[in-house]
């Protein structure tokens, strides 16, 4: 496992995504929501990485962005050593086929007017991969491996539960045999105990395929059965990147801190919970200094003022955070 | 273009063909509002109508001043004759025949043969000025959704002066300068009446681009043709539907408020033109302007059920 | 059992659609006691909204009704009482908090006007009197520079803001009983942490009777006294909530915690119920949860079972204990 | 920000309004020039009988009304009259078009006033209560005339309403009587069947919009919130659903006062012989009168875009979402 996990399957560089804000009579530029704003970390092959933020964080942007779903602004994407960010129509075609998307909706990341088998088959089609009869099979075997019946190709979406869905959309992600799997929120919109048959299904295949995924959440307890390594994101950047089990044990962030506090459970009762003032302030906006001081509970006086960079301070933990200079 | 054309058409039928399974599961959603299905049969028979019925009735255009404003089977009318000889005017019932069994007009034409030949212009007009207006506003519509940038703020800016200008007097404007033809009549209701069209499948092409399944097809490398052609067309074609459903009354109406106006194409029968003659003989002979009146307000009104009924079926969040 | 302020029992209530009558909620059983928080649990569909609703009678009608039932409040039966009655009970007794703060605010009223309406509908105070309370209320409930928020427009509040100014709707004319509807669920983590925290400071300080409806059980574990577990329209266990956690004895409740990805623990696989949840116009026969469970005997798939008291206070409605 | 953002958009949009007008007016202007038949025709046809040189005559009257000129001449001579508030003079009618539409518009305005109030007032009115009681059987009569109202050619229900109340019942007259005095009980009285044929179009489409407004606001969630505070339906209704239904009918009924005024209006005036706008233009397309085509084109123009502007500005007003987007 640790040999296989020292290939790096994606590397990313100083990752941005501003959105241009205007206003006024002749939609002069105000600023920039910076989305993302200087994202720098890696996935290994076969590795699960988890990136837990709350809303507006620019998580999601984040997974966008990596297939080119959303162009970047500046940074570079390294897939097996080539940039992403200069490849052409007809590179980025082929590179799409390598990294695939698993919607937080299942609802609308299927099409209604198309059967589920079209949709599952889309891709091959899309890549002119096999010809008609094999590509019927290879539906059928992708169904039969999330969990569907091969003779269900021909219902329409509609005809689905919300957790059936999800299968499909994992299917159709499967069926070009990607490497990399980005899953954006892949449960938070089913019902509990529909969450673990998938989340079930999402560990067999990743073992079965050998497949690495990035896992984004909002919502830690999800991110600690599934995930290797986990990233903490607030505000467009990662404030701290650590091995799941090290920063499960020992969070250095204080933000870290109060979201593993915030996660309801049987034992805590609540009991020593770290409670964070305010709300997640606006992107287009952000506070000086480092973003979270508005609301650290443990801020000092250099937080409002100078920005704290990423840095390593046990081994593979990073965290940016002025209480460890 | 035509080409393209062409393609697009093969496309859709294509995937129509397909989805077999989806039409049936609208249609049993439509099945369920009975107003819309009571729409649909009189369109039916309208079209059977326009399509066989002229070979049962006589000729619409035989004038035969013998047997003029005779009344209809339903309606005895009295007549006022004035007698040369004696000076006098005498009062006489006069009964419909079963020959004229909707009456006959001031130049002895038959009713019923009038009104069937009546409906085949009146759906043509319907259908042809509805298809071009469609046409040009999907296409306008889709475009300006998809290439976004200055070409939608073109579009759009020409589709507001459009929209804003006086529609009836631009329609009486074309159709006094280019000469008082069914075609030109067609043809300018169409050209100027794509503006709602482009409106509504710009805004829902815009708001299915971002819809998870097309940013899905996307990530699996799917080149922009393929994402109009396989998900964003057939994902509009009901609201494509609904809306030509929609616009061929208003169109049915609008021509006939152009003959009624006294711009109508006087060579076709069409009920407009049936209406604005039996405007002038009101008095004497009401139902040459009552009966196809009521044959123009049953066909809207049909179109207007089924349309209500489509757009219910077609609606993903409407529980019928 | 005299220490309870609502009752409700064998409550029914049914939507009749064009497609079929849904039994949303058919025969629910329990009772709410002084001071304390009750769960009801369960996933989507289960019936615990409409639950929450027929106490007031403020689900939409038609298509629903109330077909058998009744709800004890006060001497009276809130289902048979007439709405006069009724709309003097709303948001003076009982009062509801709903789940999507963004929508249940109404976007057109600033949050002055729609806080202050309640309280002068229900004491007699003057537009004065009533701000200053709203103010109070809003401070209460933790929104900083409380004055300025209530000539806000519900947009230009944050959604964690918009539950705050909900509940504090909901305290205005301090009500006997608040019944919330998964008030957690559209927040962010750290915004829940805080919004559970308000929940349990009302406990202490008010010591107002709850209702809160959820489907975290993480969440009942951590606020709850005791818990309605509901599956399928009819509430299938009912117990204090550390019976609930610790002791569950129907297969639902058991599955239901231990495929709950906890916190604290790591590794492995979780465990899961198979199936999904049932379509709600054709419930199974028998006992609702039998082709799911992993327990199933031939008996769940032809009777439904009946209420089996475990100890005093622990019922269950499983074949498995009669 | 509130009221510097509301004059920048108002800006925006009179700068918007003046561009369109110019593009309609330049439309009109090409198509009705590029007609070969002249104003002058019409003279010629009496001056024939004097035995006067027609080519002469002919030539004399459009060097009088500037019609040798190159048509971009007379397009700038148009425009630059336009500038100075001149809507020039009237072929046909041998007198200012300013004078002619003075005289004019009140008939027009007045028939489109009373049909919209009648309309509104009552349309709203049954939308709400059919709304309120859906599924009962009144609403389903209700909703049927509503389709019977808006399927019904507007042309045709005046010439029934004459047919019925003037030829066989005698109550009203068959034409509009322009002796009447404006504020007289005779002249509303002569506007009865008018103010019929025109609203009841927009009756029954108000009644559609309404209801389905109110029903769409209904279901949302605040109207539970304001049950549960134990409000009376009455206040549910009439304040918080009806204001949120409201706002899009605003915009319906602005966009209907701009767009019927050539739609039925125009109709209604032929039908009743009402002399307002609708036939003065009618008349002077005939007679290729262009200045007053050309003028009351403008106009109504100018009154949609007004409408338009109103309706906008009363929704920024009434729903406070788009006030500070």
């Amino acid at each position: 496992m640790k040999n296989e996990l020292n290939h790096k399957l994606i590397q990313i560089k100083n990752l941005k995504k501003y959105y241009p804000v205007t206003a006024g009579l002749f939609s002069r530029h105000i600023g920039d929501i910076k989305a993302v704003d200087g994202v720098t970390f890696d996935i290994s092959e076969r590795e699960i990485i988890g990136l837990v933020g709350e809303s507006g964080c620019g998580k999601s942007t984040l997974g966008k962005t990596i297939p080119r779903l959303e162009e970047p602004t500046s940074g570079e994407i390294l897939y097996r050593g080539t940039d992403i960010t200069k490849l052409d129509k007809k590179g980025l075609r082929e590179l799409r086929g390598e990294i695939q998307i698993i919607f937080q909706d299942p609802d609308a990341s299927l099409d209604p007017r198309m059967t589920v088998g079209d949709s599952i088959c889309e891709p091959l089609v899309i890549h002119n991969i096999d010809n008609e009869k094999k590509r019927m099979d290879r539906v059928a075997e992708l169904m039969e491996q999330v969990g569907l019946e091969a003779r269900q190709a021909d219902l329409y979406p509609h005809e689905f539960s919300g957790g059936q869905k999800q299968r499909i959309g994992i299917a159709r992600a499967l069926a070009l045999n990607p490497k990399l799997i980005i899953a954006d929120e892949p449960v938070s919109a089913l019902d509990v105990s529909i969450q673990a048959q998938i989340l079930n299904l999402m560990m067999d295949i990743q073992e079965k395929f050998g497949l690495a995924y990035l896992l984004i959440a909002h919502d830690l307890s999800v991110i600690r059965h599934m995930a290797h390594r986990v990233a903490i994101m607030y505000l467009g950047k990662i404030v701290e990147l650590a091995n799941k089990q090290e920063l499960f044990e020992n969070p250095l962030h204080p933000y870290t801190e109060a979201l593993l506090s915030a996660v309801p459970s049987f034992k805590s009762k609540g009991k020593g919970r770290i409670l964070l003032r305010g709300d997640v302030p606006s992107p287009l906006n952000p506070p000086s200094g480092c973003h979270f001081h508005p609301r650290c509970h443990r801020v000092l006086h250099i937080c409002s003022k100078e920005e704290p960079l990423l840095t390593e301070m046990a081994q593979d933990h990073f965290v940016a955070c002025h209480l460890y200079r | 273009m035509i080409k393209r054309l062409q393609d697009i058409i093969k496309k859709i039928s294509q995937h129509l063909r397909l989805n077999t399974r989806l039409i049936n599961y609208y249609w049993q959603r439509t099945r369920r509002n009975k107003l819309a299905v009571a729409g649909l049969a009189f369109i039916i028979f309208l079209v059977a109508l326009g399509i066989i019925g002229p070979l049962f009735t006589l000729d619409p255009t035989e004038v035969n001043f013998e047997e003029r404003d005779m009344p209809p089977v339903y309606l005895p009318s009295e007549q006022f004759t004035y007698d040369i000889q004696t000076g006098q005017y005498t009062t006489k019932e006069i009964r419909g025949t079963w020959k004229h069994a909707l009456g006959t007009d001031s130049k002895g034409r038959d009713m019923l043969a009038m009104l069937v030949s009546g409906a085949r212009i009146s759906l043509l007009v319907g259908l042809i000025a509805t298809g071009i207006a469609i046409i040009l506003g999907t296409i306008i519509g889709v475009l300006s959704a998809y290439l976004g940038g200055w070409a939608d703020n073109a579009l759009m800016r020409f589709t507001d002066v459009m929209m804003t200008f006086p529609f009836f007097l631009l329609l009486v404007l074309i159709v006094f300068i280019f000469g008082r033809s069914l075609a030109i009549i067609v043809l300018a209701i169409g050209l100027t009446g794509w503006t709602g069209a482009a409106r509504l499948l710009r805004s829902e092409s815009l708001s299915l681009r971002t819809r998870e399944f097309i940013v899905a097809t996307k990530a699996l490398g799917a080149s922009d043709n393929r994402v109009i052609f396989r998900h964003l067309i057939p994902n509009v074609i009901s609201l494509i539907i609904v809306i030509a459903t929609l616009s061929i009354p208003s169109v049915i109406l609008a021509e006939a408020a152009l003959s009624f106006i006294g711009l109508g194409d006087t060579t076709k029968t069409s009920w407009g033109i049936i209406l604005e003659s039996g405007q002038n003989t009101l008095e004497t002979s009401p139902w040459v302007a009552v009966e196809p009146g009521i044959m123009i307000f049953l066909t809207v009104l049909a179109f207007n059920f089924l349309g209500d009924g489509l757009r219910d079926a077609f609606d993903p969040k409407s529980n019928i | 059992m005299n220490n309870a302020v609502l009752k409700v029992s064998n409550l029914k209530t049914y939507f009749f659609t064009g497609r079929g009558t849904v039994k949303a909620v058919d025969g629910v059983d329990f009772e709410l006691r002084r001071g304390e928080c009750l769960c009801l649990v369960g996933e989507s569909g289960c019936g615990k909204t409409v639950t929450a609703l027929s106490i007031l009678r403020l689900f939409d009608s038609p298509p629903g009704k109330i077909v058998d039932g009744r709800v004890s409040y006060d001497g009276l039966d809130l289902v048979k009482c007439p709405s006069k009655r009724l709309r003097q009970i709303r948001g003076k007794d009982i009062a509801m908090v709903f789940q999507e703060a963004q929508s249940a605010l109404n976007p057109v009223f600033t949050i002055g006007d729609q806080i202050t309406e309640q309280i002068k509908l229900h004491i007699p105070v003057g537009y004065a009197r009533a701000k200053d309370r709203a103010i109070t209320l809003l401070s209460e409930v933790g929104i900083p520079s409380a004055e300025s928020v209530m000539s806000y427009n519900p947009h230009q509040l944050s959604g964690g803001m918009k539950q705050r100014v909900l509940i504090a709707m909901g305290l205005s004319c301090d009500p006997k009983i608040l019944i919330a509807d998964e008030p957690t669920t559209a927040v962010d983590v750290t915004i829940k942490a805080q919004i559970l925290d308000i929940f349990r400071e009302l406990k202490t300080s008010r010591q107002m009777s709850t209702i809160f409806i959820t489907h975290d059980l993480a969440v009942v574990a951590e606020i709850g006294d005791r818990a309605v577990v509901m599956y399928g329209g009819k509430d299938v266990e009912t117990a204090p909530v550390s019976e609930i956690i610790g002791n569950a004895k129907h297969p639902y409740t058991s599955g239901l915690i231990a495929c709950l990805p906890d916190i604290a623990k790591s590794t492995g696989r979780l465990t899961s119920i198979p199936g999904a949840t049932p379509n709600p116009l054709e419930m199974p026969q028998g006992c609702a949860f039998h082709p799911r469970c992993p327990k199933a005997m031939e008996v769940c798939s032809q009777q439904e079972p009946t209420e089996t008291t475990i100890s005093k206070e622990h019922k269950v409605n499983c074949h498995l204990y009669t | 920000m509130g009221k510097s953002w509301l004059r920048n958009y108002v800006i925006k949009r009179l700068i918007y309004s003046v561009i369109i007008a110019w593009g309609i007016l330049t439309i009109t202007f090409i198509l009705i020039r590029v007609n070969p038949s002249s104003p002058a025709d019409e003279y010629l046809a009496n001056l024939a009988a004097t035995g006067q040189d027609p080519v002469q005559v002919k030539a004399a009257i459009e060097a009088r009304y500037g019609l040798d000129k190159p048509i971009y001449e007379q397009y700038i001579d148009y425009m630059g009259n336009l500038l100075q508030g001149n809507l020039g003079w009237s072929f046909s009618t041998s007198m200012p078009v300013t004078e002619l539409i003075k005289k004019h518009w009140i008939y027009s305005f007045q028939l489109i006033l009373l049909s919209s109030l009648f309309a509104a007032f009552l349309g709203i009115l049954i939308g709400i209560y059919s709304a309120v009681k859906q599924y009962t059987k009144t609403d389903y009569a209700f909703t049927f005339f509503s389709f019977i109202g808006i399927s019904i050619p507007n042309f045709w229900l005046g010439v029934m309403l004459i047919l019925v109340f003037s030829v066989q019942l005698g109550i009203f007259k068959t034409y509009y009587d322009t002796t009447l005095s404006l504020f007289s009980i005779d002249n509303l009285k002569a506007l009865v069947l008018p103010v019929m044929t025109l609203g009841t179009g927009m009756l029954a489409g108000y009644v559609r919009y309404t209801r389905s407004n109110m029903l769409d606001n209904l279901r949302k969630t605040f109207v539970t919130t304001a049950r549960a505070k134990g409000l009376p339906e009455r206040t549910v209704i009439g304040k918080h659903v009806f204001r949120n239904a409201m706002l899009p009918l605003i915009t319906i009924i602005m966009f209907d006062l701009g767009s019927i005024v050539f739609g039925g209006a125009y109709i209604t005036e032929i039908v009743f012989n009402i002399p307002g706008l609708g036939q003065i233009s009618f008349n002077a397309i005939f007679a290729n009168d262009y200045p007053v085509v050309m003028a009351v084109t403008l106009i109504v123009t100018f009154m949609v875009l007004l409408v338009n502007l109103i309706s906008d500005i009363t929704y920024t007003y009434l729903d406070p979402r788009i006030r500070y987007d």
